[in-house]
């Protein structure tokens, strides 16, 4: 093991035999190391700042670059393949009861404001609920309605129809399908049987008024 | 192995290299320790080893032990016993009668046995002198964390999201139309109404300044009106948009637009 | 940053790439990096297997080295030029011969027993010699034996390879040699298949003692 310090005392190594103590010490060392350092560490007759120059250079383009820090040098991870130092992993979680309807509701409804959906939906929205669909990019900003406070809307994206299957917003269900579905399991009550012809028509103005909406948001 | 000619009294050498041995008892590893040890001053092979002088070897080493009341731990003394057994099976022409196994296979397997620990401690050796790491070939010095990044994804299905739907639809429908609703000012109604006022209440304003037109003169009215819009103004409150204050009780409910900070 | 990983979804990155890749995970790394590791830290389509032995071949001669040490790899130091790292050096805790013995025996004959490993040094082995070796992370519990009372059984771990520089165990030093001589067989003494005779039975004492002492060192 001593034996290249023993030769060294009468011929300094070959240059690639510093380059390979260079590569060495900075490899193991932690923290940036001086030239004065590497050649207080190698062999003597070994001049560190030409075999250092010599291991950058061999090292450009590399996975890993020989870098200058101040008076010291270091072996860095090269800048674009940072990436590769991380681990993703991703967790899938249902989204919450709130977010659902709320995000049916733009769905069905856009553009709507956020005090419609409160209205439809009965409850107040909150803002992490919003937030949350926008974050995923289900839902974005569609334009302000042009009323009083001129509030703004929301309306479904494109990663939302991608996500769901949709073509389009239109595509949705309406809510005779969604009964024969057995989606709307509880009839209403009697005396609301007969109007049930109004609703659909109800149910048809809606889409209606979409189909201008969505030709809005699309400009 | 058994020559009978062997059964001669060991040299002056092996005594005295017993009696080093005895010495040092404390540094052996058990009896295969100790007689790896004594086999080594056969000079030979391990293969071509005489078991007999071996065990003539143990039992005089036990001998100079007994000799020098050094207290031997008692597998010790169990191997001088079997080894004894051994060399007297060894010595001894075979008995027909008996079924055991031969002195020669049983001192076979000594032999086995001996050698297989000597070729582990031979390994073992070359083992520690290979390169090590720490002292040999180093590590990183500075190893990168791998940074463990937790992404949290939503997801739903279009079929939660029409059993969403249908769930809010059917609350609809299902919504008691039993009041007389003209009558009735809902708190829905009161917070779209407020929404669009609040941004112009900078200054402190009595609650009942913010009632609809039309709802302040019959009383049943005004209590819906003033209950929806209380309600509304709380909502709001929560929301984080208003203000509101009373400075006694049932003195005028004051709201204000909440000042940007 | 997330970019190569879309991309890949299309098309690998090509060799010389993939190979900058494995270059910075390894360098990044002190422990051994497996090849399941690298590809899930990769963009997907690439093949790290290829990659790593394509980095080897390039270090081959260098002043750190890509090693294999079991499934996994790493870079280490070229072991010539320890005499450069003694400021690296760690202490190693010197180790008793009977815990030197015990691993020796635990990496030629794993999995193997503590009965066996007492019947071929011919003692019991005492619970500090095995915590210790455990303690290092140089041994591991191994599957139970499917023999009477189903004893755990020890064997050597990747941190005693990686220590040893070792690619795997089949590479200790004279493994072949001493299967050869059928010295990793386990050989029965041959009182094991005769009848119960008086000489068996104090075969059978030596056993029995040494079971003794092990009960006494386990208290």
């Amino acid at each position: 093991m001593n034996e290249p310090l023993e030769d060294s005392l009468f011929e300094a190594p070959p240059a690639a035999e510093q380059e390979r103590m260079v590569e060495a010490i900075l490899f193991a060392s932690a923290e940036p190391v001086s030239v004065a350092d590497m050649n207080a560490r190698m062999p003597h007759g070994c001049d560190a700042s030409i075999a250092v120059r010599a291991v950058q250079k061999r090292y450009e383009g590399r996975g890993v670059a020989v870098v200058r820090v101040g008076e010291a040098w270091a072996i860095r991870t090269a800048p674009d393949l940072g990436f590769l130092m991380q681990k993703e992993t991703v967790e899938v979680r249902k989204l919450s009861r709130a977010a659902i309807e709320t995000l049916a509701i733009i769905a069905y409804h856009q553009p709507v404001t956020r005090a419609e959906i409160e209205e439809i939906r009965g409850v107040s929205v909150s803002r992490g609920t919003v937030d949350q669909l926008l974050e995923l990019e289900w839902i974005r900003f569609g334009r302000r309605r042009m009323t009083p406070g001129r509030p703004v809307t929301f309306v479904v994206t494109e990663s939302f129809l991608d996500h769901f299957g949709l073509e389009s917003a239109r595509d949705l269900p309406g809510l005779q399908e969604l009964r024969a579905a057995g989606l709307l399991e509880s009839r209403p009550a009697p005396d609301a049987e007969a109007e049930e012809g109004s609703e659909d028509d109800q149910q048809d103005g809606l889409f209606d008024a979409e189909e201008d909406v969505i030709d809005d948001s699309d400009d | 192995m058994s020559d009978p000619f062997e059964d001669a009294p060991p040299d002056v050498a092996d005594r005295l290299a017993a009696e080093a041995l005895i010495v040092d008892v404390d540094g052996f590893e058990g009896p295969l320790d100790l007689l790896l040890t004594l086999s080594r001053t056969q000079k030979v092979d391990l293969r071509k080893i005489s078991v007999l002088a071996l065990a003539r070897q143990y039992l005089a080493f036990i001998d100079r032990a007994k000799e020098l009341r050094i207290e031997l731990a008692a597998d010790y003394l169990v191997m001088a016993a079997w080894l004894a057994f051994l060399k007297s099976r060894l010595l001894l022409p075979p008995d027909p009668a008996d079924e055991g196994p031969s002195g020669e296979e049983l001192a076979a397997h000594l032999a086995f046995q001996l050698e297989r620990l000597n070729a582990m401690r031979e390994v073992a050796a070359r083992l520690m002198g290979r390169d090590q790491m720490g002292r040999d070939f180093f590590v990183r010095g500075v190893p990168e964390r791998v940074e463990r990044v937790r992404r949290v994804t939503y997801t739903a299905t279009l079929l939660d999201l029409m059993q969403g739907y249908a769930r809010i639809r059917t609350r609809d429908e299902f919504r008691p139309f039993t009041m007389d609703r003209d009558r009735v000012f809902t708190m829905e109604q009161a917070l779209d109404r407020m929404r669009g006022m609040i941004g112009f209440a900078g200054s402190w304003t009595t609650l009942s300044a913010y009632l609809p037109d039309g709802w302040t003169t019959e009383p049943d009215m005004v209590r819906s009106a003033t209950a929806a819009t209380f309600a509304a103004s709380l909502q709001l409150v929560k929301e984080g948009h208003l203000e509101i204050r009373q400075s006694e009780t049932f003195a005028p409910i004051e709201l204000r637009r909440k000042p940007k900070t």
